[in-house]
């Protein structure tokens, strides 16, 4: 196993869905705990990446702006998550009187849904992958749209003409920024030639495609940072909460329990964004490898590719909130503008250009 | 008894109407004004400023404040109200182009609200306080928010607080408090249940 | 459309209002007409000012020198006020605290809301005035100084304590006083005189924390009923006038 | 004649729907009391149209507390104290505004210590109040790292006051006669030592919000108001400066030690929400510029004229004064029976009231969004409004 690890050559793909398929055939019992194991492990990561997230979120905004953040809860606040995790779920349940009670029950469901579907298809590592369809890209685009619907359904179901307003932007701004990330994913997908996220990965164990689609690759690397921002509804383009102008837009009626789940699918939305960005173009769990330098290679290789793939999340997770805490908000006409008169002709431009470079081979690492 | 700071005015019967004052329309406004000189003034009636009787001879429906102001004031009467203030901004001598303020004032004693006008002009950098005086039983007074955007709710206010009728008013509604109060709390008999009066003495008993 | 250069286009020139000169500094616009740039220039104009943004801030994350955050239940050993700031309000004492006050009332009259009520006595022995309790309100005291600048006696202070919170806001009313008897320079003209001192200062009566009707602008206050605790029913109200 | 006299519930009661199916319902939507984005308890009654703004009608008195009518009941030294809680951001001016009137009726010739130390406690104010307005404005516009540097560098300033008064906020300082107390030993080196701080500070707020393409787009051309419009609608201050109208009292009708000073009145070209943050910018400059001017010669002498326990009774009629807060033109009027203390009738010519009523015309038929960057462009301060 560690020896498969380390050679790059041949990294073994064996995820857990794979483990249980095969282990259907002899034990179904064992079948069964991997589901389990897939089930608990996806619940548990979540939670403990939400609260993490969260956590370095506080903390990297507080060090922008000259503040310490949370300081009390553990050390350095480390605890200050599970502090306010706690706070939330104790605290009272209110449903509007004039809300759509199942809708706005079903609301936040549908959010971690979304998420956690979406979050099953990341190869973190070679050996950690829930499942690995050989549609990944398409599954992401699947149930990321299905996230929206648990916002729209929010904004509905409150009875809240502020709700409806963010809930209108968010379902505008998703459908319009949807096309954007797509545009930049089938860059990828073409120059990978696969649409499964783990073939993909390991198409560039000679480079990442941000450096061997050279101009195509930033360009849809731009446009994805970008246009995903816009799709999680972060700032500069968190119109759907924004909240001096909406009270909070489509959550505005939620509190405790169900605004959590709201606040958890935004963060690990974030995290899949990110992951997303890490695999497509920076190659996911692989190191980094320059072609020709054997011994560089070798030392690269022993870095773990969990790390790598964590490293690289980071950058881009750290990227989004660096953007966050310095730039205003958009204006609505404004967003609509940047997607439909910008980054969508230049999306198209850059696929054409990716199509290009695919058929004339001009990669910028011709290895292979 | 009357004591008052140091370097006050020997004459408070003196209305303070002083020349120099930085609304007045010098051409150079000065540095807040010069103390005057009591003895030299004392001996004169007081005399209204000069931009007092300069809009008293333009407009003829005007005439000089008869109480002491500290600014050059005109008087007209209700009627005239209208005719004077839209003279005043639209004759290009004064253009006052600014409404800068509009209040009441409850005169409790003489049965009456006197209501302020506090004109600015930008070209001459000056004021001029434009005073009329209602009946407090029957308060009435057309409107002046079609001469200056800002009266309309000038005089909103003015209505809240004093309930001072204003004819043709395009949205006369209380601005400060609720529909359904009654009464209004700047008239000097206002009463209500939960007014406090100062009355420390009764604590000490 | 056009980036506004905030740093170029600003030019002072004189203009007037009436008839006064006045120099002016007038707003920066994007350039237009024959200056106006091209479509490129400005879009790189553009990106350049958030990547400026960005060097901002993230120039304050990679120095955490620049945090100005106070911890402040873990700094109260080093926290220091300074020194007319104006946390509560105190009668100055002596070193045997002896008070200045002689309960003139001055301040009372000064205060524009009420939030000081004095009560006065008649001291048995030498038949003058004195103070009997000064009661200060925090709850509906605004700070504004007038009872400190309206004292003759030099008897009030503020201390800095700023940490006034409590949990029933009847405790927001103090008795500022530790005696009610009569002030030092009473006590030190009979110690000159060598006249009753001893009678004098027996005529002291120890006050603590007031648990009367709290009083607002002189009205008791609507359903609030007097405190009762522990150290309040020694001297629950006034005892003699 | 007839006075009609109306109600917020006919004001906004949506008239009947006519049966063409290409028009879009209006509806009114309450924007306030409680909102983050009014500063406080302004309350806005919204119709919108989805997201364009039809009208904007401003409901107030939610922090009303009858200012004036205690005023008719207290001196004219204690009604200084109240007028720190109107616009609590120019707290000092608003006392000077009291003391001006009182001086100008008593005819006090002040020194010129006084009139130094008013000055440059003013500017401060005046800094400090920009600085807050600097960051509640990136935090309208969805900023929130701008809203605490202003608060952070705002805090230098009120370490000053605190030092100097005792207070940070409400400090009722500038009393008619003089001051309340003489400054600090350590106020000259401290203001010195803010104003190297601050200075380059201010070249960073240009770097991050000013400079910034989003906060151009989101500000220009938004919330335009003309000359003769912002004129007749009575606004002063920054927003009528914005608009291009060089009305600064400090400038054109000056008070304290601003004859004795040099400096340039910001004004605006268009008047939309772009002049009138960059106008308020340039005022903290031109600010630091004043009190560099005046901070190495305030003279010697008493810093206070009267004594507070004398009383003050203003000679029989009606008293004015006006002077030039952060937010525009405040004037006090009084009228005063020649025999008590108190006065017959004392009038706050408060500049955010005039002010906040120009929303309505900036905002018609713009975005929400446009809405939150004109109310955060118009500095609003709530309990000036009510009083």
């Amino acid at each position: 196993m560690l020896e498969n690890l380390l050679t790059h050559s041949a990294f073994e793909i064996l995820t857990l869905s794979d483990r249980a398929a095969q282990a259907l055939a002899e034990n179904p019992w064992e079948a069964a705990g991997y589901t389990l194991l897939a089930l608990g492990g996806t619940g548990a990561f979540l939670s403990l990446l939400g609260m993490a997230l969260i956590y370095v979120e506080r903390k990297v905004a507080a060090h922008f702006q000259c503040r310490l953040g949370p300081m009390r809860v553990g050390w350095h606040g480390m605890l200050q998550s599970i502090a306010d995790a706690l706070k939330l779920l104790q605290k009272e349940d209110i449903i509007p009187e004039k809300a759509d009670k199942l809708l706005f029950f079903l609301a936040p469901v549908f959010s971690i849904i979304a998420t956690v579907l979406a979050l099953i298809i990341i190869p973190m590592s070679p050996s950690l992958q829930v499942v690995d369809l050989n549609i990944g890209v398409i599954f992401i685009s699947a149930v990321g749209g299905f996230g929206v619907l648990g916002i729209l359904l929010a904004g509905w179901s409150s009875n809240n003409k502020w709700s409806l307003l963010g809930a209108m932007r968010a379902g505008a701004q998703f459908i319009s920024y949807e096309i954007s990330v797509t545009l930049s994913l089938l860059v990828i997908t073409l120059l990978a030639g696969s649409l499964q996220l783990s073939e993909i990965v390991q198409s560039q164990q000679d480079g990442w495609w941000i450096w061997r689609g050279h101009i195509v690759g930033v360009v849809a690397f731009f446009v994805f940072i970008i246009s995903s921002t816009a799709e999680l509804n972060r700032p500069p383009f968190d119109l759907p909460e924004a909240e001096s102008e909406l009270t909070g837009g489509f959550h505005t009626e939620y509190s405790g329990l169900r605004f959590s789940f709201f606040f958890l699918a935004e963060f690990i939305n974030m995290f899949i964004a990110s992951a997303l960005g890490a695999t497509l173009f920076f190659g996911g769990w692989m190191p980094f490898h320059i072609g020709g330098f054997e011994t560089f290679n070798s030392i690269m290789d022993l870095i773990p590719p969990g790390l790598w793939f964590a490293g690289k999340t980071a950058f881009i997770v750290f990227l989004m909130m660096w953007v966050r805490w310095t730039f205003p908000r958009l204006r609505v006409d404004q967003l609509m503008r940047l997607e439909w008169k910008f980054l969508l002709p230049v999306g198209f431009i850059n696929l054409f250009a990716a199509a290009t470079i695919v058929l004339t081979k001009l990669y910028f690492f011709p290895g292979q | 008894m009357t004591e008052k700071s140091p370097q006050d005015n020997k004459h408070p019967e003196k209305p303070a109407q002083q020349p120099s004052t930085p609304e007045s329309s010098a051409p150079k406004p000065t540095p807040p004004p010069a103390p005057a000189k009591p003895e030299e003034q004392v001996e004169k009636p007081p005399q209204p400023p000069e931009l007092t009787l300069k809009v008293c001879a333009a407009i003829s429906e005007c005439k000089p404040y008869s109480a002491a102001s500290d600014c050059p004031t005109v008087e007209v009467i209700p009627e005239n109200l209208v005719k004077v203030l839209t003279a005043l901004r639209d004759n290009q001598d004064f253009a006052f182009s600014m409404l800068m303020d509009h209040t009441a004032v409850d005169r409790i004693e003489d049965g009456k609200f006197e209501l302020v006008y506090r004109l600015y002009s930008l070209t001459t950098l000056s004021m001029l306080l434009v005073s009329t005086k209602i009946p407090r039983d029957k308060p009435i007074i057309p409107t002046v928010s079609h001469l200056w955007d800002i009266a309309e709710w000038q005089e909103r206010e003015v209505y809240d607080l004093f309930g001072v009728l204003y004819d043709n008013h395009p949205d006369l509604r209380r601005v400060f408090l609720e529909d359904d109060w009654v009464g209004f709390p700047l008239r000097k008999d206002y009463k209500d249940d939960f007014m406090l009066t100062l009355d420390i003495d009764s604590l000490r008993e | 459309m056009g980036y506004i250069d905030t740093k170029k286009s600003t030019k002072a020139k004189v203009t007037t209002v009436g008839n006064t000169p006045i120099n002016v500094v007038i707003a920066p616009r994007s350039p237009s007409g024959a200056d106006s740039e091209s479509l490129l220039t400005t879009i790189f104009k553009s990106v350049k000012s958030l990547f400026v943004g960005m060097k901002v801030t993230i120039g304050y994350l990679v120095r955490p020198s620049t945090v100005v955050t106070q911890q402040y239940p873990e700094n109260r050993e080093t926290l220091k006020m300074f020194d007319r700031f104006r946390g509560q309000l105190r009668l100055i004492k002596d070193e045997n605290n002896y008070m200045n006050c002689n309960g003139c009332n001055f301040c009372e009259i000064a205060c524009p809301n009420g939030s000081i009520v004095i009560t006065d006595q008649r001291n048995p022995v030498n038949e003058k005035l004195e103070l009997e309790r000064f009661l200060w309100r925090l709850d509906s005291c605004t700070f504004c100084n007038a009872c400190l600048q309206a004292c003759p006696h030099d008897a009030l202070e503020w201390s800095d304590g700023f940490e006034a919170a409590v949990y029933d806001r009847r405790l927001l009313v103090y008795t500022l006083n530790d005696y009610a008897g009569p002030p030092v320079k009473a006590i030190n003209r009979a110690k000159k005189k060598e006249d009753r001192v001893e009678e004098l200062l027996a005529t002291m009566e120890p006050r603590k924390q007031y648990g009367g009707p709290v009083p607002l602008a002189g009205r008791k206050m609507p359903g609030v009923p007097a405190l009762e605790t522990e150290n309040t029913k020694d001297n629950a109200s006034p005892k003699h006038k | 004649m007839a006075v009609k006299i109306s109600t917020l519930e006919e004001r906004i009661s949506v008239p009947a729907e006519g049966d063409n199916p290409l028009n879009t319902q209006e509806y009114f939507i309450n924007m306030g009391p409680q909102h983050p984005a009014t500063h406080g308890v302004l309350r806005l009654m919204l119709k919108l149209d989805g997201e364009t703004v039809r009208e904007v009608i401003p409901v107030l008195g939610y922090i009303h507390r009858g200012i004036e009518k205690i005023g008719e009941h207290q001196t004219y030294r204690q009604f200084v104290h109240l007028t720190d809680r109107c616009d609590y951001l120019s707290a000092m001016m608003n006392n000077w505004a009291v003391s001006l009137m009182v001086e100008k009726a008593m005819q006090t010739q002040l020194n010129d210590r006084i009139e130094y130390i008013r000055t440059i406690m003013a500017e401060l104010e005046r800094i400090q109040s920009h600085m807050l307005w600097w960051g509640v404005l990136g935090m309208d516009l969805g900023a929130f790292t701008p809203f605490l540097y202003g608060f952070r560098d705002r805090e230098m300033i009120t370490d000053i006051f605190e030092e100097t008064i005792g207070c940070r906020l409400t400090m009722n300082y500038i009393q008619p006669g003089g001051l309340m107390d003489d400054i600090h030993p350590n106020f000259v080196k401290r203001v010195k030592d803010v104003i190297a701080y601050a200075k380059p500070k201010i070249d960073e707020y240009e770097e991050l919000l000013s400079g910034n393409v989003i906060i151009q787009e989101r500000l220009r051309n938004v919330g335009t108001i003309t000359a003769e419009q912002a004129t007749s609608l009575g606004v002063t201050g920054p927003v009528l400066r914005a608009s291009g109208v060089a009305l600064d009292l400090r400038r054109v009708a000056p008070y304290g030690a601003y004859g004795q000073v040099d400096f340039e009145v910001a004004v605006g070209s268009v008047g939309d929400c772009w002049d009138r943050y960059w106008v308020r910018v340039e005022e903290i400059r031109q600010s630091f510029r004043i009190i560099e001017q005046l901070i190495d010669n305030i003279p010697a002498g008493k810093t206070m004229l009267s004594k507070p326990a004398k009383k003050i009774i203003l000679p029989e009629g009606s008293h004015y004064a006006q002077l030039e807060t952060a937010r525009g033109i405040l004037g006090i009027y009084a009228v005063s029976d020649g025999k008590s203390e108190n006065p017959v009738r004392i009038h706050m010519r408060s500049p955010n009231y005039h002010n906040v009523w120009s929303v309505d015309a900036m905002t018609r038929n713009a975005r929400i969004g446009d809405l939150v960057a004109n109310i955060s462009s118009l500095d609003i301060v709530v309990p000036d409004i009510d009083r």
